[in-house]
């Protein structure tokens, strides 16, 4: 047992601190930290800066350019880069269509794809869920058609993140409709510029537009961007849905999320004290923290065991239920923190240079607190997620 | 005992539904969000010829109801539809206040209000009050032959529809004094009295308030000078009901939108509130909806009484409790779609969990509880 | 709307007060107060008590000498009582089988059974649960098979609360194997005394020995000793049900429980200052009367309904669930607040004279603390009235 | 960062969970329980033999271990079994304050404790100081040659078959001073020196001590005079890391109980735990149980640490609500089975509750953990 890092892991540490210190733009750090929408120029912006570095594919080979980190390595970056209000990486090309291609593309896949995610040419973004299939991929109905050298594709995905930006999309599609459920499903790469391929926006509860329906109506995709194998897809589906499953806990964000809360409820106050020192709002701030420390060991327990080669398994499902919880319990406190402030819209704030109508850490924190119910809900529900825990545990 | 309405609350209840059921579709009500006055004339002017605000005054003043349960009975309904437009401000705190403090002269404002022809925003939170209701920094000073308004207020519900904004100042005391607390009769168009306005996240708009030397008459002001804590403690009860009741209405909508999604959607071949989890956290929903009804009726049938301010504490400590449980499960027991600003549920669950900033959130009313239960 | 009692009840509510006051044994009282057990004595003394006033059956009919109290005027009682620490009525007699034997019965057994209930001369247990059975009656296997007068009865029944005190004791047993699950069933009365009856205590996880398993072995019941038909068993027991659900919110005992742990924490001192004033403590106490405070209008809004007639059907699974949650974080802050001194195990204490170890207050709160986990077990658990609530709601 | 247990304490605790799965059975348990002496000499020694107690102190005393993480190996596989027999009153709070201020004479008892020929009791809490460590209102007075001991000390554990109590008094100061307190070597049979014993709830005895004009040798003393709160503190914090493994190790149990009832019992033809709502509140008690098993660890790594007593008060209110969490629920979901004595879950629910009233419950160690977080 030793709590502690070895000194290669500080040695790591001090590097990435020095790196953000040094190279994370102010605007940008000072975005995150107000809770504002950092745009695609933003994230591009920073992307290019951690490429330049090496460091913006921490999970990849260094064969592909990554950096081939351990996972306590990955984990100390996530960490450090939410102390410093870094952007977190968006996932799509990086973290999540890279690893399939890496163990399931052809080389030629490879080739020209990985470098034009790392230089930012090709932003991506995932076609799995559909609409009324929920958390249930299987029963998915997109249907790809083959038509000589080319997939006619019809069918329609939705909660597309971030698809307002994406130069293409990676499909779970149906190849073949007589197969059971699971079967039958192929993994495609399609060029959203292609005809036929329509993106229509969904706004959330807080008015935000991250999400999207995606439509497909006779687009034509050449058999070439078949990855793998046709109907195997899930294959590369339920891979993928592994990697995708980094930083699942949110320990970083939230003890950024926590901290924020704190210097809230110092600065408010409440009866002639500061809230902090109110006894109900301390105790729930309290409570949230220890919560916290104790899921932060949770998740370097569980990290630990994949730094030597053990798979997370149904640990990861028990650190995405816990960790969302922690996670919108410190949003309820945010919002409770800023009072009456909570209540002015600021979709316009978050998003442009007006001044702030209260106090500048209360303008989005009712927003995010709803937009941060997705948290539950997306990748993988946690009701799902604790019917799988059951699933292995009681069947051990 | 008896818990049924009387004949005229049914009455007014089953008039309101409808007419909020024809008008007031989700369709319609986010076009009236999104709109730039927040909120619309056109349902204002219907739901007051129906007699929704005089329900809300008692005969003296000009209406036909005032106590406790109409208010209930009123805001429920607004609740369930997720109605925005603000009466609470109009008539509750408004309109309420000249009605206990106004002169003659300014009680016609009171009938303007229940004809539906005016519109007025209580002026009283400041930058760092939040639920304070003694703290005022607001200044009024006597000057010449008149008084002389200097401050800035937060979060001003309905401030830039409003012909007058009621303000409170302090003429005497210290910060947070409740005596030397005046109210004053601010006219829109005062000269020194500027709004920067905005939405708010669950509908309709504020504004924040600055008062930079408004000059008034003495005439202007509303009740004995330095005097108007209790009319405000009073006006500030009725508006905790009203919100209460909202809130309650707005988590029967919850809950009835998510019986139905769990009765519609299936998964496996059956619809997915046959899964027992859902089934189970389903009826904990149900059970503290009739907690929260239980509340309401205790905070509106307390609000003559003695013991008002500890049956309000509690019913609004409860229903800030039940309320965010309901919000947060309907969400989650919906999943994507309860995430998407066009699905009726999404501002249900914005006005439920808002509703908690307004007059003091969950915290700040079991401390009061617990404050007024060792007294 | 009109939340107050009416002239007639306050004038009923003042008799019963009256009464409480006059003829409520000190001792007993006392007992009640201090969680300690009154024993099968101190039961039958008050019960002769109540008796002697004519409100020992306030369900029953006036014809068999019932009080026939409406239920504003049962739910006055009930409080009054809570309120004065007088031991709540056994109901297996009073409330369980008479209500079926005035509906079911024949006239010689309303005649014979009534008027020994209602003067002591019979004591009453239930025969319901078997092991294995939980709370799905109609998988039960205890078996009586005609053999000319009589009923031969072969099985075991558990759970029985206060069964090492009783008499006589109501079965439900299958008198026809072949018939499915709930059909098949018979409602019977049993002599305890009949050869083949058989008490083996169990003991609770507190050490009390509240409740027993009954065994019959070839025990021969007369024919005339069958309640209504054959085979409708069902039926009655489904009557009985709806019966045993008075006072099921349990607002009085409740009210008693938290006025009881205030004065605890009026007493106990934590760094200083009286526990009541811990904020911690005072929230706790806050938030769960706040609940009462709602629950009480809950029930009182179901009572006024029943009390005109109005079924409470679905609502008395709701008060069965909220009513044992705040029963329960009740006996749960009398822990607390006993702080070290709940420790001991005061057994002895709850059944004897002895010096109390602590303040007098402390003895028995871990002890009950455990024993009333049962509240959301027995009589249909937590789980099976959310079932059933779920299963009415969502059906509409 | 590594996580694994070290070869010897990996050892450690294989041997005891063997040794308890074969000699601890509930049987043989609930049979000590409810023998007079509350716990049984023969597992004593045969735990003793196996090292369990020398695991508790350091070489210098010894001992093979004594750091934080072997109190929570230990305490852990105690705690699965249900273990009633006072290792934490004769080793880590008696024997651990003579290691920690002992004299070489007084050192020789430490070395009796691990051989398992000695027990000790620490007589510290009275009846009105509930969780506050330094309140202390029994004296000391210098008198003569010696010192006389005067006082009540409440619920000490293992009190009856201690050779010697350790007895807090206080020479100087207020009664809630920090400063001035000592601690005495007292002999069961000292003149003065009164039990009054009794069972408790979750197992094991405890008593109520009286000293009537205790009078003891200057000897008896120790450590310094007035000086001995330091040390109590940190035996205290080593009694709330074993006090949390035990808890862990009790809630480990009765989750594995719960886990086989849920796939042994059947209604409807499956097991319930197929069911939704009882598989989906299992998986919440597992994940509540790994929060807990870090809670452990956070508290037993920082044991020697600075930030020592504010880890340990957030391992314990989480520990503290976990275990009621688990405690309840796996009550709940066996049903009527877990309400009998006789079954296994019983005493272990039991021992995970009752853990909350020794050294401070949930709710105290949360305003440990604020004011040593605003610290």
């Amino acid at each position: 047992m030793d709590l502690s890092y070895s000194p290669e892991d500080i040695a790591f540490r001090d590097e990435v601190r020095a790196f953000l210190a040094e190279k994370l733009p102010k605007d940008t750090a000072e975005k995150i930290r107000n809770g504002e929408e950092l745009g695609k120029e933003g994230q591009e912006r920073w992307h290019a800066l951690l490429n330049e570095k090496g460091w913006l594919a921490p999970n990849w080979p260094k064969e592909f350019g990554g950096a081939e980190w351990n996972a306590v390595q990955r984990h100390i970056f996530e960490e450090e880069c939410a102390f410093a209000n870094a952007p977190r990486i968006v996932p799509f090309g990086l973290s999540m269509l890279a690893p399939v291609l890496q163990k399931f593309g052809s080389k030629a896949q490879c080739d020209h794809y990985l470098p034009r995610i790392l230089d930012g040419t090709d932003w991506w973004c995932q076609g799995y869920s559909e609409p009324g299939a929920g958390s249930d991929l299987a029963s998915l109905k997109t249907r790809a058609v083959r038509e000589g050298d080319h997939y006619i594709v019809n069918g329609q995905k939705t909660w597309t993140t971030l698809g307002q930006y994406a130069d293409w999309i990676f499909c779970l599609v149906r190849t073949d409709p007589d197969a059971k459920q699971q079967e039958g499903i192929s993994f495609l790469l399609i060029d959203m510029a292609t005809p036929g391929v329509e993106v229509r926006p969904i706004i959330l509860l807080d008015g935000t537009h991250e999400v999207n329906e995606v439509w497909f109506t006779d687009v034509k995709v050449p058999v070439e961007n078949l990855v793998g194998e046709e109907n195997k897809g899930w294959t590369y589906a339920k891979y993928l849905l592994t990697h995708e499953r980094t930083n699942i806990a949110g320990v970083g964000a939230s003890a950024a999320g926590l901290d924020a809360v704190k210097r809230m409820a110092r600065a408010e106050m409440s009866g002639g004290k500061p809230l902090m020192q109110n006894p109900q709002f301390a105790a729930r701030i309290a409570q949230v923290e220890i919560d916290l420390m104790a899921m932060s060991t949770t998740n370097l327990r569980i990290i630990s065991k994949a730094a030597v080669g053990q798979a997370p398994g149904v640990e990861a499902s028990m650190l995405k239920v816990k960790g969302t919880i922690i996670r919108q319990e410190i949003n309820d406190l945010a919002r409770r923190a800023a009072g009456p402030y909570a209540m002015p819209f600021a979709s316009e704030m978050v998003e442009g240079d007006n001044d702030p109508i209260g106090p500048d850490y209360a303008g989005p924190v009712a927003a995010q607190y709803f937009n941060y119910r997705k948290l539950s809900i997306f990748g993988g529900s946690n009701e799902i997620q604790r019917g799988i825990i059951a699933k292995v545990k009681m069947g051990g | 005992m008896n818990f049924d309405l009387t004949e005229e609350r049914q009455m007014l209840q089953d008039t309101l539904r409808r007419f909020l059921k024809d008008r007031y579709t989700t369709e319609n009500r986010n076009k009236i969000i999104e709109s730039e006055a927040g909120f619309s004339a056109d349902i204002w002017t219907g739901l007051a010829e129906l007699g929704v605000i005089g329900a809300l005054f008692g005969e003296d003043h000009g209406g036909f109801g005032g106590a406790g349960f109409d208010i209930a009975v009123v805001f429920e309904e607004l609740g369930r539809a997720g109605v925005v437009e603000p009466f609470l401000d109009t008539a509750i705190l408004g309109g309420g206040l000249i009605a206990a403090l106004g002169t003659d002269d300014q009680q016609a404002m009171v009938e303007q209000v229940i004809g539906g022809g005016l519109h007025l925003a209580f002026a009283h939170g400041e930058p760092t009050s939040r639920y304070d209701l003694s703290r005022v920094q607001t200044t009024a000073k006597a000057e010449d032959d008149g008084i002389v308004l200097n401050g800035r207020k937060a979060v001003v519900a309905n401030a830039e529809a409003a012909g007058h904004l009621i303000v409170s100042a302090r003429e005497s005391g210290a910060a947070d004094d409740e005596a030397g607390i005046s109210l004053f009769l601010v006219p829109a168009e005062a000269k020194g009295l500027t709004l920067r306005g905005y939405p708010m996240l669950s509908g309709g708009r504020a504004a924040e308030v600055t008062l930079d030397d408004v000059r008034l008459p003495t005439s202007a002001r509303l009740g004995a000078a330095g005097d108007a804590f209790g009319a405000i403690a009073t006006q500030v009860a009725a508006a905790n009901v009203a919100l209460a009741a909202e809130t309650l209405g707005a988590m029967e909508t919850a809950t009835e939108l998510t019986r139905d999604y769990l009765m519609t959607r299936k998964q496996f071949g059956r619809p997915i509130g046959t899964f027992q989890a859902l089934a189970h956290r389903f009826s904990d929903l149900l059970i503290e909806l009739e907690q929260a009804r239980s509340a309401v009726i205790n905070a509106a049938g307390h609000l003559d009484t003695a013991d008002r301010d500890r049956q309000i504490a509690s019913a609004r400590n409860l229903i800030g409790r039940a309320g965010r449980l309901v919000a947060e499960e309907s969400i989650q027991m919906h999943g994507g779609i309860a995430m998407t600003q066009e699905y009726e549920l999404a501002h249900i669950a914005k006005r439920i969990v808002m509703n908690d900033h307004r007059f003091g959130d969950t915290d700040y009313h079991l401390e009061r509880f617990i404050a007024l239960s060792a007294a």
